[in-house]
């Protein structure tokens, strides 16, 4: 129903910038299926996404929870097999490859969990499991895993002497700072961050934050943050694409989109940050109900159900993203049939 | 001597009957559950202890002795002289317990649903009792010429075969009505016959009820009705006693003698008609060489064995044959004990460890099974310097293994059938290994067994067994253990408890005190 | 909910297909040939391999499967080597003194199992959740045999109050009937075999069950401080209900849940456990008749029990499984994954 | 998964019986930390007061859980006393007073005294003798049975559960089907089969626990499955083969020797229930249960044939099930955070 | 005033020792007052709701203090009593929607309960008064959603559920402990209006527990700060935020990302992590973190002093006999703060910018040192 020519990737830079370009990219689940194992329904996890990612930014993807986030992240570090779509890294289709190939450039994408206390084996000395990509990649010769590993430690803030430590030993924070550097361990290029804070405590937050932040300006790394409070993602990113039930429903850069956000969808996520400060809070607006399933989704718009904004076409149709100023991407109905929409492409 | 009292006082005290009124109920504690009720189904004497006071056979066993006495014959059957037509004459107007006639035509069909080509192979003892064709043996016709005479032709004379009629197992009449409706023609779960008890119920793994045949051609029974129960566990069933629930019990572990005693309840024992015995392989192994079979013999003190095992519940097996039957001779002289010559014999001929096989559960000549004879034999052994190996099965499994397994010595004994020394003797001229365990091959001794057969009660048949019996302690084929006594328990309310040799237990003239 | 049952019953059919493979190939395939075992001292030969092809042991063993499986399905599960009676039969005969026996064994485990497990937990930490599990680690460690022994020889042998053996005493049996005896004996009105019954019936019970007691209470314990911790029992505290209301009818009907399971299965290993209790106790059910069967190489019989233990323990598994589904409405009404 | 095959799998694994209930029931005495504090951000900041973490290395766990529990302390002790009475009494059997398997029918029969701690048996055997030389086979047997079982179990367990689909489907309907026969009536078939015997004991006893053993290694590889640990370790390149061995089975480990222990106790019950049915060892060889069945039929005159055997299998599952409990609580499952 | 908590503490007894989870806790809440307590996770807001409703856990227990409910000193009461309180007068929801709800009632039911454990009514008055409850909760079809199971509906309306379960018996006193922490935001924002909305209708008061100080920012009254176990200051809500005194609110406040910051700058973090409640540092709990502390912090508790009408507890504001500063030193101990948590934040900037360089120097001579 949409046209291929509409949506095209958002891209604005030059291919060469590109680190990653994900094309249409979906991932269906079974849902439910018969007694004959036939399946009856499917959970639309991702449904027919797709971005661009450069060199050295940090693209951030909030959404409520269950809108497919992780299963994104998941995607790009071949945790998942996609149903449909492209992967494109750095010119190559990683969904065309052989396996092999595939495992090969693994190290580039890491993934750093949301949850710091399933994400350590409880079993393995934080020491070990840093080291751990560095000896199955092959990295550097053994005698020298050492001293890298003290480097990674120095990195993200722990001391030298809690290499021999196991991860019951460390709080939250910790843990997650551990997680930071197995992830750099392999000297990744692009690092998925599904939530690395939202487990921690206010003040242990501010902490890996800031951290990333320093190791993205270090390292010259690229990022896929993916976070559900807008107010962390746009600390941390440059441009931020926004998630609906498996769709995604704008793409901007952080600046554009926090101060004149255009799919409803984003203006009350934004204005449902509970903000510190009330002067600068904007109208709230109070979404009715709740998320609906992912399950076999309707036809139409995914956020109609709780638009306040929507015009008869949503209930059926699914508006493509499309750019609406330049850079500046979104998918609803009501700026499609605007001009500005004929503009792009 | 068949009515060799011993102490068991339960059936002796003839004062029965005596003082205030009779139970209309009494309960025997068995050990296990019989196989069926048809008489041409059982194999065992739990079955044909029950069976037998269903059922009457042509002939029966005297009270207390191994005579063949008439039941529902009129007399002893007339023989002819070549020995191989009997002529029975029946009683007359005796009726089977589902009311049909009990006549010649019925004792015919009893038979003859025994022979081929109408025998079938689940029968068990058909064979036995009635001979079989292909080695020319057993009865060759039936004939009723009138409604009260029978006429049964053999296909050779022999001596047991009227000893064989008093059985209850194959022997008894059985309602040809009964068994044309039965299905597959076996009244095992619906007996009837003539006998005392009517059969009422059988509750499976728990107990049979029988009640008292008011139509009953002999004198009336003289309790109403009795059950039988199967208590598998010994000790269990001493306390079924104790506990009043039980009134008999049989299968009694000699360790339970005192308690029963003790608890106040009369201790019935007297001697079976059993052997209890130590085999030696005769065939192949180290004990093919009869020195070393009588070396092993003189290490071993039978009599010391005995007695700590058995107590006073058992005699000294010196013969073959129990004591009290007729051709029983004391005077056979077994291999002495004497350890040092048995060392010296068995260091020369380097016998340092031998094999040996036996069963693990009770059995009617061994209530202590046949490990703890092992173990206790292993003892001995080891004194002498040989090592014994026992490997212990289950009696059944035990059965298949005592043909097959490559043993030196094994425990095996024997339960007689029909009080006929052939009975016993023959075991060791059997071709079957099942059968003669010790593998036994002789010429002349089967020879002396064919003859045996055919020879008419009397000196002469004694005179051979007593040769055979000879034979087999010189030759030292087996190591005579013991005869086993058949103990019971009886509440003292019961009168006239008798357990018979055979293993019959006739309940009719048994009665109860209220 | 219908095609969760429907799906659950038709899994039933190669499990019980499986058991009867495994069954056969021990009993067939491994077993020493019972010809010899069965005809007993006189058997010829000739006599044995006449046995064998009456009782198709010469046919090929696939045949003899095929046979079997087939005969299964219509109901005939072969004659008894022994008593030449159908295997249906002689099982049909004793299994209602089994199930009277297991059935009053659970019911017996459950009550005092559930009751001794929320006792603990409530009273966690004092001396009545310490009696508790130390009955508990008792019933867990006790050889049932031993155990059944030790009252027997307590009950019948010194106190003389209880029965040593068997159902009920013969000549109080309820005649006709279903079998089960208590049931008769209600329905006949006869008080005193129904007394009678009750009093054979307690030391086997007693004996049966502490196993199954012993893995309820531990189970119902640990289940039941699972949901005192739970949110939703915070919850029924904070809106005022009494502490009894609470543990019952929030706590335990939750904890209930698992319980149930384990209910379910001891039933079915009861039914192993009756192997030896109905040994020791001599009660004519089909644990003991398995026992005896096994060793007399009684094989169609013992196929015939081990595919109606099969039987039982896998419908009871269903069972409990339909019941599971039906208490947690979060089954019953197909919910989603998390919840 | 589905929703009813979750239902199922509970069903199932709940029927390893015992196994369910031990794993289930464990003394969370001081896991409920943090009340209030939902979620993972109750177990943040430092590690909680009394929460118990899964710790480094699974033996100093268990040597936590054993020693800090006063009964299963004791019972660690009494097992290492069996251990090593067994070793003693097969190594120097000179060192016992009486011969425990020559029999002196003069003795026989004698009730407890200053002499025959125990009495002795028909044979005249020293009971006590026969105790203590019991001990070898009942642990040997219940080692060697567990042993067998779990090396069986836990591949196949592993198996089905790290490869799924189809191959873990047949694995776990053919434990389903050998679970559903009693594993007392599926022992005694097979024992019946291959004659008596202490070896072939053991393999009965073993392949009847095989299932429980290849359920709870399943499920417990499922949970393990789950975690982020797993995923990272693919993230980062690791094979299969290294996923399993370096991360999956050290962290199954605790469940097993758990269990393992666990097994022994209803091992050492099943080899005297063999025993009690005279399906188990060979004469003379002094087992328990074989020397309790026997006992049994003297029970009348002699109640200490079966006394101590009973006493002596009592307390030694008693002891395993005591030391089981007091491993799984240094190992709580339940403290291990998602 | 509706609740007055004074001196509370609440100890857990464990194997390791004695867990003070509440320390010294006084605070009071007004009628129709909406009073947030803020806190890192662990600092003991729950246990201190749980004392106030009597449902502290195994081994908790209420080691002094008085919590004075509507005149009834609540530490004191006899437990038919404050069965009787609870849920008729002090109603609790709490933070886990998906698990606060038994899953094997119906929602309508676990309501009627709540209603007919305090009040005569027949069950189908009850089931009316549900339905009623629903509807003023926002639950559409109220009629069909009595008859629900827990699990068939999502979290934010089971959470609405929990609250129509708390106003059964138009209790005075809510305590919410983290009504939305499990929730999304846009679900936050429904369930935080519903609480205004009923706070107004119904006059009721909330004790609302958080650690989100935008929650509390947008609807409280008065704020409460938890540090480990203590108060270390309550304040009106506009106030402190405009003028939060203690370092550690100070670092709270400075160290969440906020829209309209400038995305550039590092966010001020505090240092270290809460320490393990067994260990508590000597004096101030916080002086470990604290960027301000002084030799006097490190030997005493600070009591909590009040600066018009804003109480906190730091030997900022605290003279060491334990009286307040006067006005000067108030303002003096604020600027230090301040100044003091700006440094901190620029050393640990430049620190970062340091060891950058370190770790780029080392790897490119890795990077040759591979290639060779
Ligand atoms: N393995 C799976 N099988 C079936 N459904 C799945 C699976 N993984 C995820 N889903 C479903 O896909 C949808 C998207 O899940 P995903 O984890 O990507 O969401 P998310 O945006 O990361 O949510 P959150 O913020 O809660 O982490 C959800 O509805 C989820 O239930
Ligand atoms: N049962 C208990 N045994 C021992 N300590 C406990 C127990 N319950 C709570 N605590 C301790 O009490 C302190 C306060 O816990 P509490 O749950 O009140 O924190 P919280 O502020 O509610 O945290 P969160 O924001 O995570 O909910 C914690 O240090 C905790 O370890
Ligand atoms: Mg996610
Ligand atoms: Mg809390």
């Amino acid at each position: 129903m949409s046209d291929i020519r509409q949506t095209e990737v958002p891209a604005s830079a030059s291919d060469r910038d590109i680190l990653l370009e994900v094309q249409h990219l979906t991932k269906r689940f079974v849902g439910k299926s018969s007694f004959l194992g036939k399946t009856l329904s499917h959970v639309h996890a991702v449904d027919d996404v797709s971005f661009r990612i450069r060199r050295g930014e940090a693209f951030g993807l909030v959404g409520e929870s269950g809108c497919g986030k992780t299963t994104v992240g998941k995607l790009l570090v071949n945790l998942l097999e996609p149903t449909s779509g492209k992967i494109i890294f750095e010119g190559r289709d990683l969904t065309a490859m052989g396996s092999r190939q595939r495992t090969a450039l693994c190290r580039d994408i890491q993934l750093i969990f949301q949850d710091p206390y399933s994400s350590l084996d409880p079993r393995m000395r934080i020491g070990d499991i840093i080291a751990e990509p560095i000896i199955t990649n092959r990295i550097l010769p053994r005698e020298k895993v050492e001293e890298r590993v003290c480097e990674l430690l120095e990195c993200v803030g722990l001391a030298n002497y809690m290499r021999n430590r196991y991860p019951h030993e460390f709080s939250g924070g910790q843990r997650q700072r551990v997680g930071i550097a197995r992830a750099l361990a392999v000297r990744p290029k692009l690092i998925v961050c599904d939530e690395p804070v939202s487990a921690l405590d206010v003040s242990i937050q501010a902490q890996v934050l800031n951290l990333l932040a320093d190791l993205k300006e270090q390292f010259g790394l690229t990022y896929l943050f993916i976070a559900h409070g807008l107010n962390v993602v746009k600390h941390v990113s440059d441009r931020v694409g926004v998630m609906y039930l498996g769709k995604m429903m704008e793409i901007a850069p952080k600046r554009d989109l926090y101060a004149e956000p255009l799919s409803p969808y984003t203006q009350a996520l934004l204005s449902a940050i509970p903000s510190v400060d009330p002067a600068s809070k904007r109208q709230r607006i109070i979404l009715e109900g709740d998320v609906p399933s992912p399950i076999d989704p309707p036809a139409g718009c995914r956020f109609a159900s709780r638009c306040f904004a929507k015009v008869d076409r949503c209930g059926s149709v699914m508006p493509a993203l499309t750019q609406i100023r330049p850079g500046h991407w979104a998918a609803c109905h009501r700026f499609c049939d605007s001009p500005l929409c004929d503009a792009n492409s | 001597g068949g009515d060799a009292g011993g102490d068991g006082r339960g059936g002796s005290s003839g004062a029965a009957g005596s003082g205030g009124a009779l139970a209309d109920s009494l309960v025997y504690g068995q050990g296990a559950e019989p196989r069926s009720l048809d008489p041409a189904y059982y194999d065992d004497g739990e079955s044909a202890k029950i069976a037998c006071n269903i059922y009457d056979g042509l002939y029966c066993y005297g009270a207390k002795d191994a005579k063949v006495a008439p039941a529902l014959a009129e007399a002893l059957p007339e023989i002819s002289d070549d020995g191989l037509v009997y002529t029975i004459k029946l009683k007359k107007g005796i009726k089977f317990h589902d009311g049909t006639d009990f006549n010649a035509e019925a004792v015919k069909k009893s038979i003859e649903r025994q022979l081929a080509p109408n025998a079938d192979s689940d029968m068990p003892y058909a064979t036995f009792v009635y001979g079989e064709e292909s080695i020319g043996t057993g009865v060759e016709k039936v004939e009723a010429p009138d409604d009260a005479t029978v006429k049964i032709t053999l296909r050779a004379p022999s001596t047991p075969f009227l000893k064989n009629l008093a059985m209850s197992i194959a022997a008894p009449i059985v309602s040809p009505a009964a068994v044309e409706k039965a299905t597959g023609g076996n009244i095992g779960e619906a007996p009837c016959g003539t006998g005392p008890y009517k059969f009422v119920k059988w509750t499976k793994s728990d107990s049979i009820t029988l009640e008292a045949n008011p139509d009953y051609w002999g004198d009336a029974p003289k309790t109403k009705n009795v059950v039988f129960k199967f208590i598998l566990e010994n000790n269990t069933r001493v306390t079924s006693l104790l506990n009043g629930e039980c009134d008999v019990i049989d299968g009694i572990d000699l360790s339970s003698t005192t308690t029963i005693t003790d608890g106040g309840y009369d201790l019935f024992a007297e001697d079976g008609m059993t052997l209890n015995y130590m085999a030696f392989n005769t065939e192949s192994g180290k004990c093919v060489d009869r020195d070393v079979r009588r070396a092993i013999a003189q290490a071993i003190n039978v009599s010391e064995i005995v007695q700590a095992v058995y107590g006073k519940y058992a005699t000294v097996a010196n013969s073959v044959m129990p004591t009290w039957m007729a051709s029983y001779d004391k005077d056979i002289k077994q291999t002495a004990f004497d350890a040092d010559a048995a060392k010296k014999t068995l260091k020369d001929k380097g016998i340092t460890e031998l094999n040996c096989i036996t069963y693990s559960n009770p059995r009617p000549y061994n209530a202590k099974g046949g490990q703890v004879l092992a173990e206790t034999i292993q003892g001995y052994l080891e004194k002498v310097g040989v090592k014994l190996n026992i490997t212990t099965y289950d009696w059944t499994t035990y059965k298949n293994k005592v043909a097959t397994d490559p043993f030196d010595v094994c425990f095996y004994g024997w339960q007689g059938d029909n009080g006929d020394p052939d009975n016993f003797m023959n075991l060791l001229a059997d071709s079957n290994w099942s059968m003669n365990v010790s593998r036994f091959n002789d010429a002349d001794y089967r020879a002396l067994i064919a003859k045996g057969l055919e020879t008419p009660d009397g000196e002469e048949r004694d005179e051979i067994y007593r040769r055979c019996e000879q034979m087999v302690a010189d030759e030292q084929i087996w190591l005579l253990i013991s005869h086993a006594q058949n103990l019971c328990g009886v509440s003292p309310k019961v009168k006239d408890f008798y357990y018979h040799p055979t293993g019959a237990v006739f309940l009719k003239d048994v009665s109860k005190q209220a | 909910m219908f095609n969760y049952v429907l799906k659950r019953i038709l899994m039933v059919i190669p499990v019980l297909l499986g058991v009867t493979v495994i069954i056969f190939l021990i009993t067939r395939v491994l077993a020493p040939d019972p010809a010899p075992v069965v005809l007993g001292e006189h058997a010829t030969e000739a006599a044995m391999a006449a046995w064998r092809t009456d009782n198709g042991l010469s046919d090929p063993i696939w045949m003899q499967f095929i046979n079997f499986v087939s005969g299964a399905i219509r109901g005939d599960l072969g004659m008894s080597y022994y008593t030449h009676q159908s295997v249906t039969a002689e099982i049909g005969s004793r299994f209602p003194a089994t199930a009277e026996l297991a059935v009053c064994a659970i019911i017996f485990a459950s009550i005092i199992g559930v009751a001794l497990g929320v006792i603990s937990a409530v009273r966690k930490n004092r001396a009545a959740d310490h009696i508790s599990m130390i009955i508990a680690l008792i019933g867990v460690s006790m050889p049932i045999f031993w155990s059944g022994i030790l009252l027997i020889l307590l009950f019948a042998g010194m106190l003389h109050v209880l029965p040593s053996s068997g159902r009920i005493s013969p000549l109080l049996q309820p005649t006709g009937g279903t079998g089960f005896f208590l049931i008769d004996a209600l329905i006949q009105g006869r008080w005193s075999s129904l007394a009678d019954a009750l009093v054979h019936l307690i030391m086997p019970t007693i004996a049966l069950s502490l196993y199954s007691m012993a893995i309820i209470t531990r189970m119902t314990r640990s289940s039941m401080l699972d949901t005192l911790g739970e949110d939703y029992v915070r919850t029924a505290q904070a809106k005022g209900l009494t502490r009894g209301r609470v543990n019952i009818r929030h706590a335990l009907r939750c904890a209930m849940l698992p319980v149930s399971t384990v209910i379910g299965l001891q039933f079915g290993s009861l039914l192993g456990g009756a192997l030896l209790t109905e040994t020791v106790f001599s009660w004519p059910g089909i644990g003991k008749f398995a026992v005896d069967s096994v060793l007399k190489s009684d094989f169609p019989c013992v196929q015939g029990i081990v595919l109606l233990i099969a039987v039982i323990f896998v419908f009871m598994n269903l069972l409990v499984d339909i019941i599971y589904a039906y208490l947690d409405p979060r089954i019953k009404y197909g919910a989603s994954k998390e919840a | 998964m589905e929703r009813s095959e979750m239902v199922a799998s509970t069903v199932q694994s709940a029927s390893a019986s015992q196994a369910a209930v031990r794993a289930a029931d464990s003394d969370d005495a001081e896991s409920a930390v943090g009340l209030g504090a939902g979620g993972v951000r109750a177990a943040l900041g430092p590690t909680g007061v009394g929460e118990r973490e899964v710790r480094e290395s699974i033996w100093k766990d268990v040597a936590t859980g054993i020693i800090s529990n006063r009964a299963s302390l004791a019972s660690g002790i009494f097992i290492a006393l069996l251990a090593l009475v067994a070793i003693v009494t097969k190594l120097f059997p000179q060192i016992l007073p009486f011969d425990p398997n020559v029999q002196d029918l003069s003795l026989s029969l004698q009730a407890p005294s200053a002499a025959h701690l125990f009495g002795t048996d028909l044979q005249g055997r020293d009971i006590f003798c026969r105790v203590l030389v019991g001990t070898q086979i009942t642990l040997s047997v219940g080692v060697a049975a567990v042993a067998f079982s779990l090396s069986a179990g836990v591949l196949l367990g592993a198996v089905a559960g790290y490869k799924g689909g189809r191959v873990d489907t047949i694995i776990m309907r053919v434990m389903d089907m050998m679970l559903a026969i009693p594993s007392i009536l599926l022992a005694i078939a097979i024992m019946a089969a291959l004659g008596p015997g202490i070896e072939k004991a053991v393999i009965a006893i073993g392949l009847v626990s095989i299932p429980e053993y290849a359920r709870i290694v399943r499920s417990e590889i499922l949970s393990i499955k789950e975690h982020d640990y797993i995923a990272a370790a693919r993230v980062i390149g690791d094979s299969n083969f290294e996923i399993v061995f370096r991360h999956v089975l050290p962290n199954v480990m605790q469940s097993i020797i758990v269990r393992a222990t666990l097994g022994i106790s209803s091992a050492v019950l099943d080899a005297a229930a063999l025993g009690f049915l005279g399906l188990g060892v060979q004469p003379p060889c002094a087992e328990w249960g074989d020397m309790l069945g026997r006992g049994r039929n003297d029970l009348l005159r002699a109640s200490w044939l079966m006394l101590y055997p009973g006493l002596a299998i009592t307390l030694s599952v008693l002891a395993f099930n005591l030391l089981g409990d007091g491993i799984r609580d240094g190992l709580d499952p339940k403290a291990r955070k998602r | 005033m509706l609740l007055s908590v004074e001196n509370l503490s609440t100890d857990f007894p464990t194997k390791r020792g004695v867990v003070h989870a509440v320390e010294n806790v006084s605070f009071t809440v007004g009628e129709s007052e909406i009073v947030a307590i803020v806190g890192e996770s662990g600092s003991g807001k729950s246990v201190m709701s749980l004392s106030i409703m009597g449902l502290l856990s195994d081994p908790g227990r209420v080691a002094a203090g008085t919590i004075d409910f509507m005149g009834a000193d609540l530490a004191t009461v006899s437990e038919r009593e404050y069965r009787g309180l609870r849920g008729r007068d002090i109603a609790m929801i709490f933070q886990e929607p998906m698990t606060s709800l038994n899953p094997v009632y119906r929602v309508g039911d676990q309501i009627i309960e709540a209603i007919r454990a305090h009040e005569r009514l027949s069950r189908k008055e009850a089931l009316e008064r549900a339905i009623e409850l629903l509807d003023k909760v926002g639950i559409p079809c109220p009629q069909q959603r009595v008859r629900d199971y827990p699990h068939q509906m999502s979290g934010g309306m089971r959470q609405r559920v929990m609250i129509a379960m708390a106003l059964a018996c138009n209790p005075k006193l809510l305590i919410a402990d983290e009504p939305t922490t499990a929730l999304d935001v846009t679900i936050q924002a429904q369930i935080l209006d519903l609480l205004r909305r009923l706070r107004e209708q119904t006059g009721m008061a909330v004790l609302l527990i958080t650690h989100d100080l935008g929650v509390v920012s947008e609807t409280a009254d008065r704020v409460v700060v938890m540090y480990c176990a203590q108060v270390v200051e309550e304040a009106p809500v506009r106030e402190l935020f405009d003028r939060p005194l203690h370092p550690y609110t100070l670092g709270l406040l400075r160290s969440i990302p906020r829209l309209q910051d400038d995305d550039a700058k590092r966010l001020y973090m505090i240092r270290g992590t809460v320490p393990n409640p067994l260990e508590m540092p000597a004096g101030c709990h916080f002086s470990d973190r604290c960027d301000s502390c002084m030799e006097i912090c490190r030997q005493r508790v600070p009591d909590l002093v009040e600066v018009d009408g804003h109480k906190v507890r730091c030997f900022l504001y605290e003279d060491s006999d334990g009286a307040r500063k006067d006005d000067d030193g108030i303002a003096a101990g604020e600027a230090r703060a301040l100044a003091d948590a700006e440094t901190a934040r620029q050393i640990a900037a430049a620190d970062a910018l340091l060891e950058a360089e370190d770790i780029r120097e080392t790897e490119i001579e890795e990077h040759e040192g591979v290639k060779r």
